[in-house]
């Protein structure tokens, strides 16, 4: 079915301050195929496909495409001249312009004329809608519609630049299953229709589903590139990582003891005024137990952890730790009653860059006694010899604890906010994807480190959107949909399947084929 | 009485009409995502420009043309402060607004001999008009619908608005968000400068300005970035510029109230109690790929 | 006054070591406002003339000898930087420091008192006995007899029975003005005694928006011609420059103040200026310039003047109306009438009003 | 900072790199300007900056900058501690105005009489500016924290409200105009015991500078102010979290520390200083209150702190550069006739190259570091 290579990469090789994004990649795409790129975060698939679309301008290496059907070397000075080339992007955070309407977004930057004549571009715009099934109100600012909609005003844009190859970075991460399983018969009707579509995800059941193709990156590396029919999930989780997966790290026996925290009847509101994120939810995690949590991003999960971390006031319940009240108290309160926190995206939430790692060791604590006189004056001496007993502790390499945060590799960092997390006096460690864009070796010493922790007698909330992860070190799983925790599994010893969590994660109704593997989780470790 | 109501329309009409350039400038350098409180600069060095323009020029053709280059190079160098070298768009404003004094006040002295005002300007007509009258005219009847529709009609206007709400998705598309900034901040500017020109064609004086581009950026807050209802609330301050002259006005309310009123109006509306005011997302944020 | 410290001047004029140095700050309006500023600019012409002396960095380069070293600064915008001004002049050797205008009044009183060696004179303002400093001269002036002058003109020439005043701010002083002109106006016309026949408005409360606002002057002056004045009279510096180009639009009558203003349009080598003078009838003369020049003659004289409170007023020809080659015709046939008025005022017999309530008492007298 | 770093020294130098630049480009414009004025003798433009040069060499001169600067290093800090917090406060101008209008009615109707009292005048005089400045920054304050709404856009509102507010209550209930006397609006005078005692009576014959130099007792205040600002910022906690939340507000909030309490903090100490900045000419040179007082303070205060880096050290530096620009074309203005409006077109001017020098050596700097450490740490 797929046609002649209308798209070659050639030894495209990108640099950034520190990282090797891409290293010489060669990659290709057919007439009428969905070739699928996959890689675990940070693995530089982004970056390929937005030189591609000349939003970044490779170091090295060629790009060809074919024109009159003859493939011809091109340079992309920026998106326009990839668009003229027919190559549309949908980006991994959409790229739309809150405060312009859907007709507004879909047109701009590609109008029809220099006075915009909204009728006929709205007829056009009709036109392609009624061709690809994607339907959507073209008269109202696009802040209103929601994700779903917005993903396909996205392809619209695309479709509209009239491009025949489409990029898709990782277009199913915030899509419900049912939204995913539109796309994806939009991409089927797409590519009936003669456009190339480059797919991006994690999720290695959507791959399978999806690609006629499949290539994998690995730290910058294009790896492997095979045809479906040549290609397992086992095969390519091991290309991702380099090795065979599955760490097995010894799970640690303990009793559980008291109760440390208790979460009851919790509902918490979404950014959008009336929606609750968070729908009536109650759970307990006791000492020296891993509670965690499973869900398609989305489904409540950021939200929870803000509300036990008290940076989103709930709408209603309670939440205690150790039979204490602190529904709605300030982070810092909730912080002394020994709750640490290793949240999910550490360049946003967990570090300061421009600090020296010592100021970064203290976040949260820095008006402690230890910390400071009286809790104002800062004991610089103390804090110093703070940062570099986790420094030891947690293997963090750098030259030392005078260097700013920045300076540090993506994996010492989130090393040194563990390690911080870790070293205070806690009851509950909540850990948002504690080895997100992390190598494998610091992977294996995290979970070492939170075995640790549930050995120490801690209570540990786990989220992470890696299900081999949950499956690893949880005792008990709750799989969150649409704010409620549909589902407590006991996991204690290792009984559940990824397939079980997987079918509770899309709603526990829909029904499971045979070859479409939902439980592929987000990244096979 | 018929008299007083012909003054307070025709004296609205001129006092709204240099706000009202200010409050238009200001929205098209809003829009596109520049932050420009240099605005009051602009009006000072347009004046001047025009003056001595028509002055030496002979003509108001040249006061027009030099006191448009005057708002035009002022907001080149704020678009290249901003835009180009990223500089905190607040702090370009005012350092703008100091090299206005300065320079409008030296070059006065050495094109006419005396620092604080010109010399009296003949050339104030246009195909037999006033031309403050015409320019003043020229914003409600042409200049505030011509700025809608480009704004909202055009594909240059929407690319304009499109920077200065998300310049990361405006990039996507191809779109240079430089290019869209400078066109805004000129495109602002040369309409700031119209708002000089109507100023007072005949002399420029130091301190001219007296604070209306300030208050044209509150007719723009007040207008929501919108360009008629910018144009709108500008007549506003007009009209109480206006009436503050007149006797039965002056009996009943203090000067300082009526002076007050717009800013406080602004503050009432930003809090929410009245309508509700929205900047462009991306106002004053400089923009930088990749981050 | 003795020099303090003694920097050379540089500004190009050569030979010996001046007699004596003078030092001006203008007001905010500043050199070329046709008006006041340039009134007090006169004056140092004149004293350069009459007594040989130079103005030093002045790019009309006045020159006639260097027995007297004169000097003007200007503030800059806003004037907030007056004191500095007058500082500077009294540290570099300045024996006679005079301030032009109201503004001035606590600027000088503070400097006065870090320098009692040099003299300082201020024109428009004074303080209480008890505040008074000791080198400090005040120059003030009777605008309201000169005031009540060009109101009789007005009251005599116009047509429409209706007249106008425009003040810079509401303050006192251009009170007195306004004052003087209605009783004149008053005086020589019954008609004007009516309510309502003498429209009078105030530019602004804001000194920085009050003496140099042209185009509120031209709107304040063409509200009043369209309510049917056909003259107008205006005390606010530079704002009446607006005032005159309404006269201009209007085809109508305007009244100048402080300097000749109809004579200094009519020989400027603008075309608009000249045709504006068409239509100044007179203006009302306030001889900043005979004071300076008094105050500098008498410094120069005895090499010192006493702290006193110097006022000009139609007797010491410090005030009165303007009568030149281009505004003759007009005036030649009211002008025995107003030149009685002038000397009823001197010798007493007319005693003119400064303040609302002498005015409404002086109306009061005059019947009606 | 106090920590420590690598190649401390070289990254100073780097830091130097900026107002070196802006200095020397401003002094080429300065030069042609004044050409331009002088209408083109050399011999004249040379001479005007000799006498540029003297400023720096004349104890009175010396003595005028520091008086000139002193408001200025008060206004930097005041801006320099909002923006480190990432507040942008350009409200400091309406704050100063406020402040020195509600000490000047503790000074009119509550001071104490008594000379000997004096010294709990001043400090009254410091705690009700620094409230007036305050209370002007908490609507800016409380629409932000509650409402989101951009600081910029309330300060430049209460800006001009300020301004309207000092007039109605000079011209209204402070008046202080007496038939026949100054006709210029101003309050009434300030009791003796308040007016703030110049410096050289205080050190009679030991000042270097002479008895007119306007420096007076609120030069201690600065010189407070710029002390406990560095201790403040450096060495305590409030800094830190000022810090913190300048730098990463989302992270600030993951740590415990309420961002919304730090701005309102921030943005109301900053227009406590703020509302201190011209207590030197309402106190010390006036000893009345006028709106018509030296205007722009605030505006400057924002370029000076920015100049500075926002380091009360930098701040002290900048400020005296401004004061020496001031002084300067003063100088120039008396010397050769070049008009003060020269020198604010070089301020401005300044102001813009410094900036856009320091972001681009900042830039260069933070990548320098980064390259260095990474190569130190032998880790990629
Ligand atoms: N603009 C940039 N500046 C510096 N480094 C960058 C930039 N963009 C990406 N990187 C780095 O390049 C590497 C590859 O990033 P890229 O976004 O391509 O990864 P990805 O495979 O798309 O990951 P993910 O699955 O998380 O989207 C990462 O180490 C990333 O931190
Ligand atoms: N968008 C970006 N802009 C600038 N720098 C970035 C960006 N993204 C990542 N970086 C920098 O690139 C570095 C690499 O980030 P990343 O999270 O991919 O870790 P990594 O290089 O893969 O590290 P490790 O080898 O420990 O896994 C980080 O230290 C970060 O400072
Ligand atoms: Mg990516
Ligand atoms: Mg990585």
């Amino acid at each position: 079915m797929p046609g002649d290579i209308i798209l070659k990469m050639e030894n495209i090789t990108k640099r950034f301050p520190g990282v090797l994004a891409n290293d010489h990649i060669n990659f290709d795409l057919r007439e009428g195929e969905v070739h699928a790129l996959v890689g675990e975060n940070g693995a530089g698939k982004s970056t390929l496909m937005k030189i591609l679309y000349g939003l970044y301008h490779p170091d090295e290496g060629t790009i060809y495409i074919k024109v009159d059907g003859e493939l011809k070397p091109v340079k992309f000075k920026n998106p326009q001249d990839a668009i003229k080339h027919g190559i549309g992007m949908v980006h991994q955070h959409f790229m739309l312009v809150y405060g312009l309407t859907t007709i507004e977004n879909i047109i701009l930057g590609y109008e029809p004329s220099a006075v915009i004549d909204f009728d006929t571009a709205k007829k056009e715009i009709q036109k392609i809608m009624d061709e690809s099934g994607l339907h959507v109100p073209l008269d109202v600012d696009v802040e209103v519609l929601s994700v779903g909609q917005q993903q396909r005003v996205e392809i619209l844009k695309v479709l509209y630049r009239k491009a025949k190859i489409l990029i898709l970075d990782e277009p199913t991460a915030v899509l419900t299953p049912q939204e995913t399983d539109e796309l994806f018969n939009i991409i089927n009707r797409l590519k009936e229709q003669g456009h190339s579509i480059i797919f991006i995800s994690h999720k290695l059941h959507e791959v399978m589903a999806i690609a006629d193709r499949i290539s994998v990156m690995r730290k910058g590396r294009l790896v492997h590139t095979m045809p479906k029919s040549e290609a397992t999930k086992e095969k390519i989780a091991e290309l991702m990582v380099g090795h065979p997966v599955l760490l097995d790290v010894p799970r640690p026996n303990v009793t559980p003891g008291e109760t440390i925290l208790e979460v009851e009847n919790l509902t918490v509101e979404s950014d959008t005024k009336g929606v609750m994120a968070v729908d009536n939810v109650s759970f307990y995690i006791r000492a020296g137990e891993i509670y965690g949590i499973a869900g398609v991003e989305g489904n409540g999960q950021a939200e929870l952890i803000e509300a036990i971390y008290g940076l989103r006031p709930p709408k209603g319940g309670k939440i205690t730790i150790k039979g204490e009240d602190i529904t709605g108290k300030p982070t810092h309160v909730i912080r002394k009653k020994g709750v640490s926190h290793i949240p999910g995206d550490r360049h946003k939430f967990g570090v300061f860059l421009p600090f020296t790692l010592a100021d970064n060791s203290i976040l949260g604590h820095h008006r402690e006694e230890n910390f400071a006189k009286y809790g104002i004056f800062r004991k610089f001496s103390n804090i110093a010899q703070w940062a570099r007993e986790i420094i030891k502790k947690f293997d963090v390499r750098t030259p030392s604890e005078k260097v700013p945060m920045s300076a540090l590799s993506g994996g010492n960092q989130q090393k040194f906010v563990v390690g911080r997390e870790i070293s205070f006096e806690h009851e509950l460690m909540i850990a948002a994807h504690p080895t997100r864009g992390v190598d494998i070796g610091a992977m294996e010493f995290i979970y070492r480190q939170l075995f640790e922790e549930k050995k120490q007698k801690k209570a540990i909330l786990l989220v992470s959107a890696d299900l081999d992860e949950l499956l690893l070190l949880s005792d008990r799983i709750g799989v969150m949909f649409k704010g409620k925790i549909i589902k407590e599994l006991d996991n204690t010893s290792r009984q559940v399947t990824p397939k079980e969590v997987g079918y509770y994660m899309l709603g526990g109704d829909v029904e499971i084929h045979e070859d479409s593997d939902i439980a592929g989780g987000e990244q096979s470790a | 009485m018929w008299q007083t109501i012909w003054f307070i329309i025709r004296s609205t009409i001129i006092s709204s009409a240099p706000i009202g350039y200010a409050a238009l400038g200001g929205v098209f350098n809003e829009r596109s995502g520049v932050v420009n409180i240099a605005l009051e600069g602009i009006l000072l060095v347009s004046s001047f420009g025009y003056v001595a323009g028509a002055f030496f020029g002979h003509s108001a053709w040249w006061g027009l043309f030099w006191g448009i280059m005057a708002g035009l190079l002022l907001s080149l160098i704020h678009a290249v402060a901003t835009v180009t070298f990223k500089i905190n768009h607040i702090v370009s404003g005012v350092a703008l607004n100091t090299i206005a004094i300065g320079v409008t006040r030296m070059l006065s002295l050495v094109m006419f001999g005396q620092e604080t005002q010109s010399k009296t300007n003949s050339y104030t007509q246009i195909f037999g008009m006033d031309i403050q009258w015409l320019v003043a005219l020229m914003l409600f009847l042409v200049i505030a619908p011509l700025s809608y529709w480009l704004l909202f009609k055009t594909s240059l206007g929407l690319r304009l608005r499109s920077v200065g709400e998300n310049p990361e998705a405006a990039d996507s598309l191809g779109i240079s968000v430089e290019k869209m900034r400078y066109t805004g901040v000129l495109i602002g500017g040369v309409i700031a400068s119209l708002g000089g020109i109507a100023l007072y064609p005949t002399i420029w004086q130091s301190g001219i300005s007296g604070g209306r581009g300030f208050i044209g950026l509150a007719s723009m807050i007040l207008g929501n970035w919108m360009p008629i209802r910018s144009v709108l609330a500008s007549t506003m301050f007009g009209f109480a510029d206006a009436i503050r002259l007149l006797d039965f006005v002056k009996a009943y309310i203090p000067d300082e109230f009526l002076t007050a009123l717009p800013y406080v109006l602004v503050l009432v509306v930003l809090a929410g109690l009245i309508g509700k005011a929205r900047p462009p997302r991306a106002d004053g944020v400089p923009y930088v790929r990749g981050e | 006054g003795q020099s303090q410290t003694s920097n050379q001047n540089s500004g190009g004029q050569a030979s010996g070591e001046p007699k004596l140095k003078v030092g001006v700050v203008f007001d905010i309006g500043g050199r070329g406002d046709k008006s006041f500023n340039d009134s007090a600019y006169r004056g140092l012409v004149k004293a350069a003339k009459e007594l040989g002396g130079y103005i030093k960095d002045d790019p009309d380069n006045v020159n006639y000898g260097t027995n007297i070293e004169m000097k003007y600064l200007e503030p800059k915008q806003g004037g907030s930087d007056r004191e500095q001004l007058l500082r500077k002049l009294a540290e570099n050797g300045y024996d006679l420091v005079i301030g032009v205008g109201f503004a001035f009044t606590d600027a000088i009183k503070n400097v006065a008192k870090d320098f009692p060696n040099v003299h300082f004179a201020i024109i428009d303002s004074c303080y209480s006995p008890d505040e008074h400093p000791a080198n400090v001269t005040c120059l003030l002036f009777k605008e309201q007899e000169g005031s009540f002058l060009v109101g009789a003109i007005a009251g005599y020439k116009t047509e429409t029975n209706k007249i106008g005043f425009i003040g810079g701010m509401d303050i006192p002083l251009i009170r007195k003005f306004m004052v003087g002109y209605e009783a004149g106006a008053m005086y020589v016309n019954p008609e004007l005694r009516k309510d309502g026949a003498i429209m009078t408005a105030f530019v602004s409360d804001d000194p920085g928006q009050a003496w140099n606002n042209p185009p509120k002057g031209k709107e304040i002056a063409i509200s009043q011609y369209d309510q049917g004045a056909d003259i107008i009279y205006h005390a606010a510096g530079g704002t009446g420059m607006g005032v005159f180009e309404a006269a201009l639009e209007k085809n109508k009558w305007a009244i100048g103040v402080d300097s000749d203003q109809g004579l200094i349009l009519a020989t400027s080598d603008q075309e608009k200026d000249r045709e504006m003078a068409k239509h100044i009838i007179t203006s009302m003369l306030k001889r900043v310039d005979t004071a300076v020049y008094t105050i500098i003659k008498e410094m120069y004289d005895n090499g010192k003047v006493d702290a006193k409170v110097m006022e000009f007023g139609l007797k010491e020809n410090g005030v009165g109306y303007a009568y030149n080659d281009y505004n003759k015709d007009l005036l030649d046939p009211i002008k025995p009438q107003v030149d009685e008025l002038k000397q009823k005022i001197i010798n007493g017999e007319i005693k003119v009003p400064a303040t609302d309530d002498e005015l409404q008492q002086f109306k009061a007298s005059l019947g009606q | 900072m106090p920590k420590k770093k690598t190649n401390n020294i070289k990254y100073f130098l780097l830091s130097l790199v900026a107002p070196v630049v802006g200095i020397l480009i401003s002094a080429i414009l300065l030069f042609f300007l004044i050409l331009l004025i002088r209408k083109g003798s050399i011999s004249d433009t040379i001479h005007a900056f000799y006498i540029m040069g003297q400023t720096l060499t004349s104890t009175q001169d010396l003595g005028y900058i520091i008086a000139r600067a002193e408001p200025l290093v008060i206004s930097g800090i005041a801006a320099a501690i909002a923006f480190r917090a990432g507040v942008f406060n350009i409200g400091t101008e309406g704050q100063y105005y406020i402040g020195g209008l509600v000490a000047s009615i503790y000074a009119i109707y509550f001071s104490f009489k008594s000379p000997s009292l004096h010294w709990l005048n001043v400090i009254f005089v410091v705690i009700f500016a620094m409230l007036g400045g305050a209370l002007w920054a908490l609507i800016p304050a409380i629409l932000k924290v509650k409402k989101g709404v951009h600081e910029v856009i309330t300060t430049i509102m209460m800006n001009q409200i300020a301004y309207t507010t000092a007039k109605y209550f000079v011209n209204g209930p402070l008046s202080g105009v007496k038939g026949g006397e100054s006709l210029e609006p101003k309050t009434m005078n300030f009791p003796a015991a308040v007016d703030f005692h110049r410096l050289y009576d205080i050190f009679h014959g030991h000042f270097p500078f002479p008895k007119y130099i306007p420096l007076y007792e609120s030069l201690f205040i600065a010189a407070i102010i710029v002390f406990v600002a560095y201790i403040i910022i450096f060495y305590t906690n409030w800094g830190f979290e000022i810090e913190m939340l300048g730098t990463n507000p989302n992270a600030t909030k993951y740590s415990g520390v309420p961002p919304k309490v730090v701005v309102f903090n921030a943005m109301l100490w900053s227009g406590a200083i703020a509302g201190l900045i011209n207590i030197q000419e309402i106190f010390g040179i006036k000893g009345y209150y006028t709106h018509h007082m030296t205007s722009g303070l605030g505006f400057d205060g924002i370029a000076v702190a920015l100049i500075g880096y926002n380091n009360p050290i930098g701040v002290v530096l900048a400020a005296f550069l401004f004061g020496f620009l001031r002084t300067a074309g003063y100088n120039l203005q008396f010397e050769l006739g070049i008009p003060n409006s020269t020198m604010d077109l070089i301020t401005g001017f300044i102001i813009i190259v410094m900036v856009i020098a320091s972001v681009a050596m900042n830039r260069y700097i933070s990548k320098l570091r980064r390259k260095e450490v990474l190569s130190e740490a032998g880790d990629r």
